[in-house]
């Protein structure tokens, strides 16, 4: 595998109970990239990131995180190799104030950014810190589960629907962030319903389909595959 | 269904039944039939409601002393004896059930366990007990004229109302009613949402379980002559979840042959155990839900089932 | 003199004092069983068992080593909580996935083993331990006399259930505690090691218990009986309770203990059984119990 | 935002299900917050908007496995706002649910029988044979041949593939012939192929009935569906027909942004909202 | 003139090895019933015929008490049940005996009806009865002149008769009855009980219980500082075994009754000592009971020439019975009246050996510590 090869995730099966959500998931995601998932409501794009968390029921296939077979470690362990995950829901948890949600993951990896930072970056959170994490406002609780693990300092963040809930200044700031992050060379995992939202940050585009990966879509190409993206996404 | 596959042992479980004294004490028979019954109603919760109660003595006991009371000092003819003992249970169980089954899992096991040695101390502290000593000689009486007094008179009657008891129970699980309990235990939201007040099957199951709990006490207390603080004691509640657990829960049978063994066991460690018989009681159990949970019919139908090439629900 | 009901205010200020002593029993026990709960989803029936082997441990390292109650005072709990380590390892961890009620049978059968392998080896009379010497005598509290150990078991369960209230409600690791509550999965997809969690928290949990036992030990019979009716009482307590909050359990423990002690004034004869009826009532009005909600 | 219930001119049904200010609160959080919504007799009526949107809820709240926090419900004039569960689908309300919900270890048949005996009225009668179901099996099998499901009668609920769950959920329902049915993501986790069987299927049986759904799949929605209103962080964005709602701006914004035609616009707009996705909220 | 039957001379010990009675009967009795036959001859035969011992756990419930008994008399050819610990069990096997015609001899089991109500022919109550320590107590106590009573009694039927059995015996001789405070049972705290009879100033602070109850009430006593002080406390019931428990630094100055002490003269000693080497314990009255009981049945057999029940009943009750350990007659209604020890518990220093527990403070004579014929509810007994 090519050394600047973060992430390859091959043949990835997942399932929910009995029912089969990830038909076979293929891609890879070099160091220091952006990638995005698109897909409908219900294409499996969760179920994707929850899978390679350890986070589903059954999965098979293989899940490389650089260089290290992952699909059979326990969830502590995959975070420890430095991976990061906000999840769609959020998971702010009610019985923690905010700054205990923020302190809760244990740092895993040198060059996280410092709670400073963080509250700079998102002065709100400062502002609500010892108040109980899930009456904090949707939007916040959504900064509240990005920032949580941008301390941890994980390389490879896999980031579920952040944009959603958001006020749009929030929304430009989180892609500033992203940026940011970018430019410190993190790896990130991004899933999307919000195409503007997306479009601009992602290397590539990679479109889910009923658990499998339909099409990939790099940044440059963006404008002439417009229509095939339309078919795929619209309705 | 069960009812077509599992006939045929009832068939040669009632041919057994009539022959078995012969053979074996009828007394010790009657006791193991007593129990069994008892372990029947418990399963007819725990198997066919998916309710764990961890009081069910407090039904056993009280109908024991009930009956007991009933035949001795008021000097009923037996038949009433028995069904004021049953009748009683029902009572206490309506009780029980309806503040029980306001709560669910584990706490539904605690509650009923808590209720029951509420019952367990007010039937230590009444007079009409005589506590430690247990109340104690009494008469059997007739029944039709017969004697039952005579033991092999008792064990028939014994036989006929086990015989019955198991029946109902049966008949109660492939009922109407007992298909909805079913659909209960499998998926209580969705039971809900199709219309059905299931507060109400569940208590009313409670009910007849803690009835049937009930009639087997009263026997019991008809075969031994007497009623002891024993059979409302919360170590009963746990045996009787040891012999359902250990003969399969959720099976016709199961608790029939479970109740036997332990019986069996108990009369048998009696003499060779020593001081080391809760000891084993407690291994029984603990290796039961580690590596043997369908118990033993449970294993043997799955086994069965395998053979013929039928897939395990 | 003053009196309620025809009963001496002295009378009934020393029955509170008592019903405070045992309702701190029920406070440490209820404690642990809620925080297991919380965690392993498991009614705890060795608690009860691991108790008695808190004050059986105590008397063993008296009477085999001569270690006396100060030292039993750390040791015992943390040879029950190592105890407790084997079991979570070697048993508990096969039923989590099973329906929660298989966990309250095994633990019911491992009660039965483990009572009746210390009747059968030590007896069932109990075993004599005396009141540590620093600790005898009596305070004269005006209305009453309060035996000087009495005083410290209520000081010292009230100190273990702050400090366990500190713990799981202000430092990181009760954080990761609450968090691993709330949702396991979570959780551990953010780092925590929560397998890891649950071991310690059971370990720490059956601590407490064998801690009750230590504090017991002086006060009643060190038998292998000693722990299995108080537990069926701490059940009553935790269904009050409601297994809500970690204050909520303390406070329920002490407030029955209270309860108890006042009916020992007026109808002693209900005093084993108020506990359940209080039960009964709170289970009619409040389902969920006095601190609970659904679970 | 609030979306206007269009006036109800000469040819519209009467209305069958109304609430009015319908709120739900969850420890603090608003789900769903004063829901005016009218379902008119013989319609099919979606319910869409983004994950959290407050659909399930309000299912929930509709079929009273919620207590709503404030708001009435009225069905077929009576108010409902405080009957039991049971109570509501006895009058003919009867909702199927986001997760398969079958009985997994009962027969295929013995699935919707559940459903049929409660018409006999024996369900209390512990006494009585089993057999005495049986006439019920009729009814069954018809009601699984209009799902399709005819050849797998005897099979158990566990081991029907996912799509087919949902069908015999379907069938399950239809037995107790309600008149107003709710379908919480009747097509979800399906192939295709099953969509289709199941657009088909609902079309056939909203025959005599209304129907009332949530769903994600336009293509459902703009097959099938005579009205529509969308939520949106728990209030009502837009109603209407599938033709109305999707050229409604807000609508485009909130639910159908990514389709919307100025795809490569650069302005970052107002994003849709999403929660706890409801598979893990109800339950 | 029958023989003996089958060719066998069985005796069966139903006892409690396992549960909370075990201490001071169990595994233990069974070995005293074997020192009896060794005792009775060397090659443990009587006529000829083998005698065998066989025991059994009852596991305090009573139908397994009662089942085994039934296999035992009619499948092993057992022809007498001794020990019966557990009243309710020992009542169970009574009928059973009666019914199959053979002996039951009860030496565990405190419940007067086993000889009162609830008596029959073949059963011999051998070494106390709730009724004679609670009226044989109170009379010797207040002899002594402690007048005024208070009662700490357990709240059922057992605990409710001794409160009236002493009381009776109380007032009848000048004493008085200042309080009763009644517990559940069982009870794991008694401090507020306690604290109740401290501030009676009753001399005498009796408890009415048992087992488990007593003990822990005595321990609690000792912590509130009752012990020693001027106030006695009166168990009614209470074995050395729980003494041993205890320990003399708790349970010193107690006053109680028992049938039986080890260490009352040389006679006792002996058979003691030779109990300690094969049980590493001393032997409670219950123990001492059992050999009694059956070895006076093996001399009844032996002087008869059969085991038939009747025969061998007849014998024991019309003849004195003294054996060293116990000394007395057995009455029509079974119960075997013999004197009774009042006895104080030594402080530790006056203690010289292990197990040298008590002082005998005096004798109760046999008609004090049972309940008089004239009163009793017995069918046997003729008036
Ligand atoms: N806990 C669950 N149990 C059963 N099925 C589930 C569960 N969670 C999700 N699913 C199903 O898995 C499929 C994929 O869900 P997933 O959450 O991955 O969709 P998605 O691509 O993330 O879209 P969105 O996030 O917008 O819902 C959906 O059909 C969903 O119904
Ligand atoms: N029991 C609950 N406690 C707290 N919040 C809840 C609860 N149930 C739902 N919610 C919240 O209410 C909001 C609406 O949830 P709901 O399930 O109705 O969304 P939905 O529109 O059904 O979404 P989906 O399309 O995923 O089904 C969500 O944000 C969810 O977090
Ligand atoms: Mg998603
Ligand atoms: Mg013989």
């Amino acid at each position: 595998m090519s050394p600047t090869e973060y992430l390859r995730v091959s043949d990835l099966h997942a399932f929910y109970g009995e029912s089969h959500i990830l038909h076979g998931i293929d891609f890879t995601v070099r160091r220091g990239e952006c990638v995005t998932l698109l897909g409908r409501n219900g294409a499996g794009r969760t179920t994707t990131l929850r899978a390679i968390m350890g986070l589903t029921g059954k999965r098979t296939g293989s899940i490389m995180l650089n260089g290290r077979e992952a699909i059979n470690l326990p969830p502590h362990r995959i975070t420890q190799l430095g991976v990061g995950y906000c999840p769609e829901e959020r998971g702010i948890y009610a019985g923690l104030s905010t700054e205990e949600n923020l302190l809760l993951p244990p740092v895993v990896g040198s060059g996280g950014m410092s709670v400073d930072e963080i509250y700079a970056m998102f002065p709100n959170l400062w502002e609500r810190r010892h108040s109980q994490g899930t009456k904090l406002s949707g939007g916040e609780q959504q900064m509240l589960a990005l920032a949580r693990i941008l301390r941890t300092g994980a390389r490879l963040l896999l980031l579920d629907e952040i944009s959603e809930g958001l006020a749009p200044v929030i929304v430009q700031k989180l892609a500033d962030v992203i940026r940011e992050l970018k430019q410190r060379d993190y790896t990130v995992l991004l899933v999307e319903q919000n195409f503007r939202f997306a479009a601009p940050l992602a290397d590539r585009m990679l479109v889910v389909e009923h658990g499998q990966i339909v099409a990939e879509i790099a940044q440059h190409e963006l404008r002439q595959r417009k229509d095939m993206l339309q078919e795929l996404l619209g309705v | 269904m069960m009812r077509t596959k599992l006939s045929w042992p009832s068939v040669a479980g009632v041919a057994l039944l009539l022959v078995a004294p012969a053979v074996v004490y009828p007394v010790l028979v009657m006791k193991v039939l007593c129990f069994a019954l008892f372990a029947c109603a418990f399963n007819l919760l725990l198997g066919f409601t998916g309710l764990l109660s961890f009081g069910h003595a407090a039904f056993l006991g009280t109908a024991a002393y009930l009956t007991g009371h009933a035949l001795k000092v008021w000097e009923v003819p037996t038949l009433v004896g028995l069904i004021l003992g049953t009748v009683g249970a029902a009572a206490l169980g309506w009780v029980i059930g309806s503040l029980a089954i306001r709560r669910q899992g584990i706490y539904f096991a605690m509650v009923t366990l808590a209720l029951a040695q509420l019952v367990f101390f007010v039937l230590m502290q009444a007079p009409f007990t005589h506590g430690d000593d247990g109340l104690q000689g009494v008469p059997r009486g007739t029944l039709f004229g017969i004697d039952l007094t005579n033991d092999y008179a008792l064990y028939y009657l014994v036989v006929a109302l086990f015989v019955g008891a198991f029946w109902l129970i049966r008949r109660t699980i492939d009922s109407p009613f007992g298909q909805i309990l079913k659909a209960i235990r499998e998926n209580e939201p969705r039971v809900v949402s199709l219309g059905y007040d299931v507060a109400r099957y569940k208590l009313i199951a409670f009910v007849l379980s803690a009835a049937l709990a009930g009639l087997a006490g009263a026997t019991k207390t008809l075969v031994f002559n007497f009623a002891t603080l024993g059979d409302a004691h919360w170590h009963m509640s746990g045996e009787v979840v040891l012999m359902t657990l250990l003969g399969g829960m959720g099976t016709v049978f199961g608790p029939v042959v479970g109740a036997a063994l332990i019986v069996t066991l108990q009369n048998e460690l009696a003499v060779v155990a020593g001081s080391l018989v809760t000891v084993i009681m407690g291994a029984i159990f603990v290796v039961c839900v580690l590596a043997f949970r369908r118990g033993i019919v449970g294993e043997g139908i799955a086994l069965y089932r395998r053979m013929i090439g039928e897939k395990v629900g | 003199m003053t009196e309620i009901f025809g009963v001496p205010l002295q009378a009934l200020m020393g029955q509170l004092v008592l019903g405070l002593v045992n309702g701190s029993f029920y406070a440490v026990l209820s404690l642990g069983l809620a925080v297991i709960f919380g965690m392993l989803n498991i009614i705890n029936f060795t608690h009860g068992a691991l108790y008695m082997m808190g004050a059986m441990f105590t008397w063993m390292l008296l009477e085999y080593t001569g270690v006396g109650y100060w030292w039993s005072l750390l040791l015992a709990p943390v040879g029950v909580g190592l105890i407790g380590i084997l079991i979570e390892r070697v048993l508990l961890r096969h039923v989590y996935k099973l329906d929660h009620l298989y966990g309250l049978l095994l633990t019911f059968g491992l009660a039965l083993m483990i009572e009746g392998l210390f009747r059968h080896l030590y007896g069932a009379a109990g075993q004599p331990y005396a009141v540590p010497s620093q600790l005898t005598g009596a305070l004269d509290l005006g209305f009453m006399f309060l035996p000087k150990y009495r005083a410290w078991v209520i000081v010292a369960s009230l100190a273990v259930c702050l400090f366990t209230w500190y713990m799981i409600e202000k430092t990181r690791l009760g954080a990761y505690l609450r968090a691993a509550t709330e949702n396991a999965k979570l959780t551990q997809a953010l780092g925590i090691n929560v397998p890891l969690m649950v071991l310690l928290t059971y370990g720490f949990s059956v601590g407490l218990a064998g801690l009750a036992g230590v504090l017991a030990a002086p006060t009643t019979q060190v038998g292998p009986l000693m722990g299995s009716n108080l537990l069926i009482v701490v059940f009553a307590v935790v269904v009050i309770g409601g297994m809500g909050s970690i204050l909520g359990s303390v406070v329920t423990g002490l407030g029955l203990g209270l309860v108890e002690g006042l009916t020992k004034v007026f109808y002693a004869e209900a005093a084993s059984t108020v506990v359940f009826i209080a039960m009964a009532i709170v289970l009619m009005f409040r389902p969920a119990g006095l601190f609970g909600r659904e679970k | 935002m609030q979306g206007q219930p269009l006036p109800g001119d000469a040819h519209d049904p009467p209305p069958i299900l109304e609430t009015r200010g319908l709120v739900k609160e969850f420890r603090g959080f608003i789900a769903v917050n004063g829901v005016d919504l009218t379902v008119r007799r013989g319609h099919i009526h979606a319910l869409i908007g983004p994950n959290g949107a407050g659909k399930t809820t309000c299912f929930n709240l509709l079929t009273k496995f919620l207590e709503p926090t404030r708001g009435t419900i009225r069905f077929k004039g009576e108010d409902i706002t405080r009957a039991a569960p049971q109570a509501v689908a006895r009058r003919g309300m009867v909702r199927s649910f986001q997760i398969s919900s079958v009985f997994p270890h009962l027969s295929v048949r013995d699935n919707v029988r559940v459903a049929l005996q409660r018409e006999l009225g024996t369900s209390f009668h512990f006494w009585k044979s089993g057999r005495t179901l049986d006439s019920l099996d009729a009814r069954a099998m018809e009601l699984l041949e209009s799902v399709g499901l005819e050849k797998f009668a005897t099979m158990v609920a566990v081991e029907l593939p996912y799509g087919r769950k949902r069908a015999l959920e379907l069938a399950t329902t239809l037995a107790l012939d309600p008149e107003l049915m709710l379908l919480d993501e009747p097509t979800q986790g399906m192939g295709h192929e099953d969509v289709d069987r199941v657009m088909e299927l609902i079309k056939q049986v909203s025959a005599n009935r209304t129907i009332l759904m949530v769903e994600h799949n336009m293509k459902v929605v703009a097959g099938i569906c005579d009205r529509i209103t969308v939520l949106a962080r728990g209030a009502v964005l837009a109603e209407g027909d599938y033709a109305t709602v999707s050229a409604n701006p807000a609508v485009i914004e909130a639910y159908m942004g990514a389709e919307s035609e100025d795809l490569f616009g650069e302005e970052p707009t107002q994003a849709t909202s999403t929660r706890v996705p409801a598979t893990e909220v109800v339950s | 003139q029958q023989k003996i039957s089958d060719d066998v001379v069985k005796v069966g010990v139903l006892t409690d090895m396992s549960g909370i009675y075990s201490d001071f009967t169990g595994t233990a009795s069974a070995i005293a019933a074997q020192m009896a036959v060794e005792d009775f001859s060397k090659d443990a035969t009587v006529h000829g015929k083998k005698i065998e011992v066989v025991s059994a756990d009852h596991q305090n419930k009573a139908d397994i008490g009662a089942e085994r008994a039934r296999a035992w008399f009619d499948r092993d050819k057992v022809d007498v049940i001794v020990e019966l610990v557990n009243t309710s069990v020992a009542l169970a096997v009574m009928d059973v005996a009666a019914q199959k015609n053979k002996l039951a001899l009860v030496s565990g089991a405190a419940s007067l009806p086993i000889t009162n109500e609830r008596c029959n022919a073949n059963t011999v109550h051998w070494v106390y009865d709730s009724y004679g320590l609670a009226s044989g107590t109170a009379k010797a106590v207040v002899g002594s002149g402690k007048k005024n009573w208070f009662f700490i009694a357990a709240d059922y039927a057992a605990g409710a008769a001794m409160t009236n059995d002493a009381s009776r015996v109380v007032t009848a001789n000048g004493g008085k009855v200042v309080g009763v405070a009644k517990h559940p049972f069982p009870t794991a705290d008694f401090s507020s009980f306690l604290l109740t009879a401290q501030s009676s100033k009753a001399d005498v602070i009796a408890l009415a219980n048992g087992g488990q109850d007593t003990i822990t009430a005595i321990k609690q006593a000792a912590e509130f500082g009752i012990t020693g002080s001027k106030q006695t406390i009166v168990p009614i019931v209470l074995f050395i075994n729980d003494v041993h428990a205890l320990g003399l630094k708790t349970a010193q100055g107690l006053t109680l009754t028992e049938g039986f002490y080890w260490n009352r003269d040389a006679k006792t000693r002996a058979w003691a000592r030779r109990f300690f080497e094969k049980t590493k314990k001393m032997p409670s009255m219950a123990q001492a009971g059992v050999y009694s009981s059956t070895l006076n049945f093996l001399k009844a057999v032996e002087k008869t020439g059969t085991d038939d029940a009747a025969t061998v009943m007849k014998y024991l009750k019309s003849n004195e019975i003294d054996d060293g350990l116990f000394k007395g007659k057995i009455r029509a209604d079974g119960k075997f009246a013999h004197d009774m020890l009042l006895l104080e518990v030594k402080k530790p220093a006056e203690s010289t050996e292990p197990w040298d527990y008590y002082h005998v403070r005096g004798i109760i004579p046999a008609e004090d510590a049972a309940l008089p014929l004239s009163e009793s509810r017995c069918s046997l007994v003729k008036r």
